[in-house]
Order: C-alpha cells, then sequence, then structure tokens
C-alpha cells in the first residue's frame, strides 16, 4: 500500500510523469511555433538541457529582496500545481476521486498565479512589482469566465467530481457538442491562467522585461518554469476531460492513445493561438473580460441550465 | 495613486541599442518623460578630422548599422562636389540601387521590430526572412550584408554583371509576391491595428516645430521627401510616388512604411532597367581643394545632412553629421504622454529610433 | 466574405510555413553557404606582385596592416586579423591586385597563428642569407 | 529672394547683413549674435523657414578665435545663417521657443564646442557623461 501510494506520488501520475509531460509540452510547443516562424527549432533535449543549465546557473538574488519569501514562492507553486496533478485523471487512469475534486484543482492551480503576484511584491525591482500588479489585474480579468465556462460540464454531469463527468459524456456525447462556446471561453481563460501570447501581459518583455520573474536566477527560476510547464499540462489534461472525454470503443488503449491524439491537437492549437495574436494592452483585456467573456459564459451557463431540465 | 518612475535602458529587451529613457507612470498611465544619449557615443566627426579621406568612407559607413549605404553615399557626393568631379551616371544608378534596396531591408527590419514588441513573433520571423532575401542581394553584389563598402570617392567599387540583373529582378519579383502577403497580414491583422491605431499621434504642426523628417513626417501629412525635393543624381531622372498618411498616429506610420517598400521595389526594378552602360568610376585626387559644402539625402529614416569642410589637406576640416533619428527622438518625451504603459513599445519602436546614428 | 479572408491570411502563412522546410539552418552542425562576393579574410594570393608600396597601409581605416620597412625590397607586411573591420579598402588600394578576400566567414578570433599573419615577408630571407 | 531676405534683416535689425560664398551650393548669409532670435523669428513668419536641419559650430584654423556657428535652414533649398563667437567667452541665444526642433542640436553645441546658449542654464548632458570634466572634446587638441 505504501509502496503504491510512492508510485503514485512519485511516477504517475504524480512528480516523474507530470514534468516528463511538461518538457514534452515545453518542446512541442517550442518546436511548432519555431516552425510557424520558418525557423528549424529546438531540438527534443532541448528543455531538459535548459533545465540543467539553468540549475546549474548562481543564485542570485538583488539586496533587499526577501529571500525566504522568494524562494518559497517557486516551490509552493511548484507543490501546488503537482498536487494538482494527482487528482486530475489521464487517460480514464484515476487514483484519488472524490465529489468536488474539480473546485480543490481549480483552487490548487490558482496558487501559482497568486505566488506570482507576491513574487513581485517581494522582489524590489520596479519591473517585478509591475508585472506582479499586472498579474492581479489579468486574474480577475480571466479568472471569472474561466470558472464560469468550467461550471458547463459539472452541472450537465449533475456532479462536482471529474471522473462523473468523464463518465456522464462517455454516455451522453463530448460536452464541446453542447457546449462549444464554453469550451472556447475555457481556452481563453486557460491562455490567461498560463500567462501565454496573446495574454502575456504580466511577463510582456518589451515592457516589463520579465515581469514579476525579472530578479529571479538560477534553481528558483528553473522551479517556476517548471510550475508554469506543469500548470499548463493539467490545464490541457483538464480541458480533454471536462470536454473531450469521449472514445468510441472502450478499449483502454485505444482511450489512452485518443488521449494521446487529444493532448496533441490542444497543444497545436495554444501554439497556434500564441503564434497569430499579438498581445493585448491591460485595459482591452478588461474590456473584453468583462464586457464579452462574462456575459458569453453567463449566457452558456443557461442553455447548460435549459439543456439539464 | 503613487508616481513611480521606470528606467527603460540603457539596457531593456525593448532596446536594441543603448539609450536611457526615464519614464513616469501613475499606475498604466504614462505621465511624462526625459531621454538620455550617449552610450555609443564614438566621436566619428572629431575621429573624422584625422583620418584621409579615403580612410573616412569605411568609419561614415559605421555611422549607423542599417542605413550604412545612404551615408557613404552622401558623404562622398559632398568630397566629389568640392573636388569639382561627377561621378558617371552606371555608378551614380548602382548607389541608387543599394540605397533602395537598404530602404526595403531597413523597413522590412522596422515592421519585424514593431509586430516583435506587440508581441507577435509569428510576423517578426516572416518579415525577416524577407528582409534576409535583400540582404542576400546586397551581400552577392557588394560583399558584406550590411557594411556594403560598395562605395568610393569617384565611383562604386563593382559592376553589375549580366548575371546580377536577372538575380536582383528575380529576387525583387519573389519579394513582391512576399510584402503582398505580409501587407495583408499586416492591413488585416486585427489586433495590430488594435495596438497602434490611435496612439501617440502627432499633428503637422508638431512635425513642422520639432523639424522631424522621414516616414514619421510623411505618416502626419507632411509631404517632404529628399529623393523629390533635394535630389542626389540619379533620382532626378526616377519616376517615383511620395507615400504620405494623415492620421499620424503609430498606425499610420506602419502604412507609409509599408507602402514605401513597394515604392522602392518599383525604384529598384526602374534602375535596372534604365542602368546605362559605361565606367562605374572616375580618378579622384586624394587632396580636396578648399571649400564647404552641405548635402543632404533621404535615408531610409528621412533626411541626413553632411556638412563638409576641406583646408586644401587630404584630411577632413570639419564633418557634421545629422541624422534623421536625432530629430524623432527629439520629439520622443512629447508623445510619450497621456498613453498607457503596453503603448511603450509602439511608441518608441513607431519612431524608428537608431541611436548609433543619433550618438555618432 | 473577402475581408474575412484576407484576416486569415496570418493562419494561411503559418500553415505554408508549417508545411515547407525551415528557412534556417542548424548552423554549427550543417554548412553555411556563403555568397559569393562576401568579404572574409584578407589573403595575399599572389606575394611576388607586392611591391610594398604601402598604399593599403596609408588606407586602411582600423590600422590592421603594417608595413615594416628596411630597403624598397627588404620589408614586412603585418595584418592583424582582430583589428581588421573588413572593408576591402586594402584590396580596392592595391594596385598591383596583390591582397584579396577568402571567401569565408571570417572569425579573428579563432586564427591559429596567433593574433598576427604575415602576409609577406622579404626581411628574413635576407637576413638568412646574410647570416 | 537671398536679397528679399537681405533686406528683411537689415530693416529688421538695424545691423549690416552680408551675403557670403563660402558654401558651395547653399547662401550664406553672416549676421551678428545678438540679433539671432529676432532673424530667426523673422525667417519663420516671413519667409516660413521652419525646417532647420541641423547647427554646425566649428574652429577655423586660419582664424582660430572664433567659434562659427551655422544654422542650416531648409526650404526647398538649402540656406545658411553663418554667426561668429568670441571663442573665450562663446555665448548665444537660445531658439528653442522658435523652433523647439533645435533642443538637441543647441544642447550638442553646447557640449562639444562649450557654447553656452542663454535661457538653457542646467540642461543636462546630452551625449557627454555625467562626470566629464575634460572640457569641450572638440576644443582639446588631443588627437582621436
Amino acid at each position: 500500500m505504501f509502496i503504491q501510494l510512492l508510485f503514485y506520488g512519485f511516477v504517475f501520475p504524480g512528480l516523474i510523469f507530470q514534468i516528463l509531460c511538461a518538457w514534452v509540452f515545453e518542446w512541442l510547443d517550442r518546436k511548432l511555433i519555431a516552425r510557424f516562424q520558418r525557423r528549424v527549432g529546438p531540438r527534443w533535449f532541448q528543455p531538459l538541457a535548459d533545465w540543467i543549465k539553468l540549475i546549474s546557473k548562481e543564485n542570485i538574488l538583488p539586496k533587499g529582496s526577501n529571500e525566504l519569501v522568494l524562494t518559497i514562492l517557486p516551490i509552493l507553486s511548484f507543490g501546488a500545481v503537482l498536487t494538482a496533478g494527482m487528482y486530475v485523471p489521464v487517460a480514464g487512469f484515476n487514483f484519488f476521486s472524490f465529489e468536488g475534486d474539480l473546485i480543490v484543482i481549480l483552487f490548487l492551480l490558482s496558487i501559482p498565479t497568486l505566488a506570482y503576484y507576491l513574487a513581485g511584491i517581494a522582489s524590489i525591482g520596479i519591473y517585478s512589482f509591475l508585472g506582479g500588479s499586472r498579474s492581479i489585474l489579468q486574474f480577475f480579468s480571466y479568472e471569472v469566465p474561466l470558472l464560469l465556462a468550467l461550471s458547463g460540464p459539472a452541472i450537465l454531469a449533475g456532479s462536482w467530481s471529474i471522473q462523473n463527468i468523464i463518465t456522464s459524456q462517455l454516455s451522453k456525447g463530448p460536452f464541446i457538442i453542447f457546449q462549444p462556446l464554453g469550451f472556447i471561453l475555457a481556452v481563453v481563460g486557460l491562455i490567461g491562467k498560463l500567462k501565454r501570447d496573446p495574454l502575456d501581459i504580466p511577463k510582456a518583455k518589451s515592457e516589463v522585461v520579465a515581469g514579476a520573474l525579472t530578479e529571479y536566477t538560477g534553481i528558483r527560476l528553473a522551479f517556476w518554469h517548471l510550475a508554469m510547464n506543469v500548470q499548463a499540462v493539467l490545464g490541457i489534461f483538464l480541458l480533454i476531460n471536462l470536454y473531450l472525454s469521449w472514445s468510441p470503443m472502450d478499449i483502454p488503449l485505444l482511450s489512452t492513445l485518443a488521449f494521446i491524439i487529444k493532448f496533441l491537437g490542444l497543444v497545436v492549437m495554444l501554439s497556434v493561438i500564441s503564434s497569430v495574436f499579438s498581445r493585448l494592452r491591460i485595459d482591452q483585456l478588461a474590456d473584453i473580460g468583462w464586457r464579452i467573456l462574462v456575459p458569453l459564459a453567463l449566457l452558456q451557463l443557461l442553455v447548460v441550465i435549459f439543456m439539464g431540465f | 495613486m503613487e508616481k513611480i518612475t521606470i528606467p527603460i535602458g540603457p539596457q531593456h529587451p525593448l532596446l536594441k541599442e543603448p539609450l536611457s529613457l526615464l519614464i513616469d507612470i501613475m499606475g498604466e498611465k504614462v505621465t511624462g518623460g526625459t531621454l538620455r544619449l550617449g552610450y555609443v557615443h564614438r566621436g566619428i566627426e572629431k575621429l573624422a578630422q584625422s583620418r584621409n579621406y579615403i580612410q573616412n568612407v569605411p568609419l561614415i559607413e559605421r555611422v549607423c548599422g542599417i542605413c550604412s549605404q545612404v551615408h557613404t553615399t552622401t558623404y562622398c557626393y559632398a568630397v566629389e562636389k568640392l573636388l569639382g568631379i561627377e561621378i558617371p551616371a552606371r555608378a551614380q544608378y548602382i548607389r541608387a540601387l543599394m540605397c533602395e534596396l537598404e530602404r526595403i531591408h531597413s523597413h522590412l527590419l522596422w515592421l519585424g521590430i514593431l509586430c516583435k514588441h506587440i508581441g507577435l513573433d509569428t510576423i517578426f520571423m516572416h518579415t525577416w526572412h524577407d528582409r534576409e532575401m535583400v540582404l542576400d542581394i546586397m551581400e552577392e553584389l557588394s560583399g558584406g550584408r550590411v557594411a556594403h563598402a560598395a562605395n568610393k570617392i569617384g565611383g562604386v567599387r563593382f559592376d553589375l554583371d549580366e548575371d546580377h540583373g536577372p538575380m536582383v529582378i528575380s529576387i525583387i519579383n519573389k519579394l513582391q509576391g512576399q510584402i503582398g502577403k505580409l501587407r495583408d497580414m499586416v492591413m488585416h491583422e486585427p489586433t495590430i491595428k488594435a495596438r497602434t491605431e490611435g496612439v501617440a499621434p502627432l499633428s503637422q504642426d508638431d512635425i513642422r516645430k520639432f523639424c522631424v523628417v522621414g516616414p514619421v513626417a510623411r505618416a502626419s501629412g507632411v509631404d517632404v521627401d529628399f529623393r523629390r525635393d533635394d535630389p542626389l543624381p540619379p533620382y532626378d531622372q526616377l519616376d517615383f510616388s511620395v507615400v504620405t498618411h494623415t492620421a499620424g498616429d503609430a498606425w499610420a506610420r506602419t502604412i507609409v512604411r509599408v507602402e514605401e517598400i513597394e515604392v522602392s521595389m518599383k525604384l529598384c526594378a526602374q534602375i535596372l532597367q534604365d542602368i546605362p552602360d559605361g565606367p562605374i568610376e572616375v580618378r579622384a585626387s586624394r587632396r580636396v581643394p578648399a571649400g564647404q559644402v552641405v548635402v543632404r539625402a533621404e535615408a531610409p529614416r528621412g533626411e541626413v545632412v553632411y556638412y563638409l569642410r576641406s583646408d586644401g589637406s587630404d584630411s577632413p576640416a570639419r564633418l557634421k553629421i545629422r541624422t534623421p533619428s536625432l530629430t524623432a527622438l527629439s520629439i520622443l518625451p512629447k508623445q510619450l504622454s497621456e498613453i498607457q504603459v503596453a503603448d511603450i513599445p509602439v511608441v518608441v519602436a513607431g519612431v524608428d529610433l537608431c541611436i548609433a546614428c543619433a550618438d555618432r | 466574405m473577402r475581408n474575412i479572408f484576407k484576416k486569415l491570411k496570418i493562419f494561411t502563412a503559418i500553415i505554408d510555413a508549417f508545411r515547407n522546410e525551415p528557412e534556417t539552418i542548424a548552423y554549427p552542425r550543417e554548412p553555411l553557404v556563403l555568397p559569393k562576393g562576401h568579404r572574409g579574410n584578407i589573403l595575399m594570393l599572389n606575394p611576388e606582385q607586392c611591391s610594398g608600396c604601402g598604399l593599403c597601409v596609408r588606407d586602411c581605416p582600423a590600422n590592421a596592416l603594417e608595413l615594416i620597412k628596411d630597403t624598397r625590397t627588404k620589408f614586412r607586411l603585418d595584418y592583424y586579423p582582430a583589428r581588421c573591420a573588413y572593408c576591402g579598402q586594402c584590396v580596392e588600394s592595391c594596385r598591383n591586385q596583390a591582397i584579396s578576400h577568402a571567401n569565408n566567414l571570417a572569425d579573428p578570433t579563432s586564427n591559429p597563428d596567433g593574433s598576427v599573419i604575415v602576409l609577406k615577408d622579404t626581411l628574413e630571407k635576407e637576413n638568412e642569407k646574410d647570416s | 529672394m537671398v536679397q528679399d531676405i537681405i533686406t528683411d534683416i537689415e530693416s529688421e535689425t538695424g545691423n549690416d547683413c552680408q551675403k557670403i560664398d563660402s558654401i558651395l551650393n547653399e547662401q550664406v548669409l553672416q549676421i551678428s549674435g545678438e540679433d539671432l532670435r529676432q532673424v530667426v523669428e523673422m525667417l519663420k513668419q516671413k519667409h516660413e523657414f521652419h525646417h532647420l536641419s541641423a547647427i554646425t559650430a566649428q574652429i577655423l584654423e586660419n582664424d582660430s578665435d572664433y567659434v562659427e556657428l551655422l544654422y542650416h535652414f531648409w526650404k526647398g533649398f538649402g540656406f545658411t545663417l553663418l554667426l561668429r563667437l568670441k571663442k573665450e567667452n562663446p555665448v548665444i541665444d537660445s531658439i528653442i521657443d522658435h523652433i523647439p526642433g533645435s533642443d538637441f542640436y543647441e544642447r550638442e553645441v553646447a557640449e562639444m564646442y562649450g557654447v553656452k546658449f542663454n535661457f538653457r542654464d542646467g540642461i543636462p548632458p546630452l551625449l557627454l557623461p555625467d562626470d566629464w570634466v575634460d572640457g569641450p572634446p572638440m576644443l582639446t587638441e588631443k588627437k582621436a
């Protein structure tokens, strides 16, 4: 039993699996974007090489910054996303399901954003401060439509457990058919959560250098990057589970294959989106978030509620 | 809300060259800014006085890393004017061809940088790929990508042979297709327009007051182009249009520059069609007779002014260089107010700064 | 409708880019093809043509050439690649076409011969004869 | 055209204004330093010279007691105003309120040649380092 728990925690679906997925995601993303830009792109081991390079670098913090807080924050966010990863079902494998785990996961996945904000405040750099305050502004713009959109599948399935939502989809069909709008809103929210192009306002290079992570170096930065990438992978897993969880036959191998294909499809989608749109301004994002995304999410929710009857 | 001053530069991802901007912000609003130059001041004007006229040609080429050809063209023209010689027509056409190619690559570079700063790396990479085709032509012709070393006093260093003309024409035709695609991408991509339209508009009056030149002035409706208004040969024999726009904001600057690329491509084809046969250089004496001359030319960023005084020896007594970026910089603090922090890249990239030019 | 199609231009552009081969090369692993006229390191292909007149030294804007002259025929022409700006002025100034550019990617720091390349040396030979 | 400008300048300032043929391809008028602001205002109002291309400062070898300032205007053709200032204490009025674009040109001349511009005290350096002590670089005899 203890060995089994260790296996869950450290191998699958825990630490090693999630880190591997994160690196695969990072490589795929970088390679795809490079190819869209007519570049060759990195080789397959580049994310690992970058990570090793980062942890071997000197670990500097500027004088006067709060070392303890700045060290805890990346570990905290990495831990939060790893914990969330334990509850997200992967290709039908699910070990710790309970009623309401969707809410717990969403809560855990918003910890990195708050940690990012705190990192901005705790660093003494001016760019860090701007990046941190921008990240919290952005948080208010995307989080509400994201939560509203993600509650759609839960209401349709009549349960806040991801496992129940998946089983409900197996009989009803994938929820993307019933709520395409909700899926789009969830993707937009996910992009905002991951601070990817075109919603990379908190870390816009030409404005605030690297946002809240400007003063970070070495192993702390390496853990931030890892946390961000694991978060991206979990977000994609969540979208697959909530909207696309359906396969024609109930064969484990086939469903695993289908899961991988869906994962790749979503990665391609995120890469395409990040390479065709330019970054929005923070006021434009707030405008779009509250005037367009939230009403659309409410509309979708209404449709879902009427469908439930 | 608290007023904060954010330093942009001398080292910042926004700037490719060192420039110090101190920008006052309140929340996300920019209230004002000051700037400071001199981080790449190389003292070229002083240096030029201690070198002979021939040594100065490669030196002048290094005033700017992008518009190097137009600087040497202007300098050589000034020296030739003092020497009282006129270079052969073929050499003039080759100089003009290089200048126009340079204008295309400079504007493409600018477009890429703007797109990169607003977070659209795809168009950045695509424009720079197209720019690379222009640089390939220039390297094939002259031997250098940006330091062409094409001009010498009394003519040009290389001649176009029979393969070069068709090669340039075929690449230009290919480029024309690419630029068409690029134009559609830039003009119809909704987010570029959303980011640049209405940002930091300059009125005609501002342009006149601050003596601004080049695409920035033309985007505000000031119809000035030194290729047409005060032409160095052979521009007086070439037929081209001057692109202007009235809005004066960053979006108008984008349109003006994209259309100027197309004008320049047509000019290249025209030059290759009209180019006369003949020699490419005349003998120039090493000693330049005493005299003073002022030469103006249109660089990709606007008017360059060269004042040259010779005292009869083989090195200039005074060489004054006024580059277009200096005027663009003088109006930058005015533009950096009443905008958002996110607009700073658009404004700073939009005026097309070349700090090395401005510092000299 | 046409307008929407134009808005999708960037999608078609990235799909085209994805379908075609990348335009960049993985540089150290794949060789770089330089255009014909690229100006690389300074070479002296025809040392017998060099008369030691010193025109190249006088016109060099970067002081990358040095002429140590003993008599009219005894001289040594040194070339400092790290100072060189690869402007080609010496090639242009030379009346005997003795100097030319190599068509390589100039890398002054990796020169195996140290910081000085001796382009032509008639000093030592004469000295050897004397001794 | 240039004759008009000369008569206008002379009637405006009451001082002599000479036409000099020093520059090959431009019209040059020499005025005295005190008249600069008046002349520039008049040129701007009456003759619509808005575009100041550059301000060149220089020291002539054969007459090194003076700093020579050249104001290069442009209006379809080049037109230059020439002023001579004493090298020991070169002071000139600033024209920044008439032509705001002259800001950087004046600052450059001030730093490189040590010319003082009236009404513009305490401007920070533009090109030179903040801790520059060697005096105006273009006046030093050091070889570059």
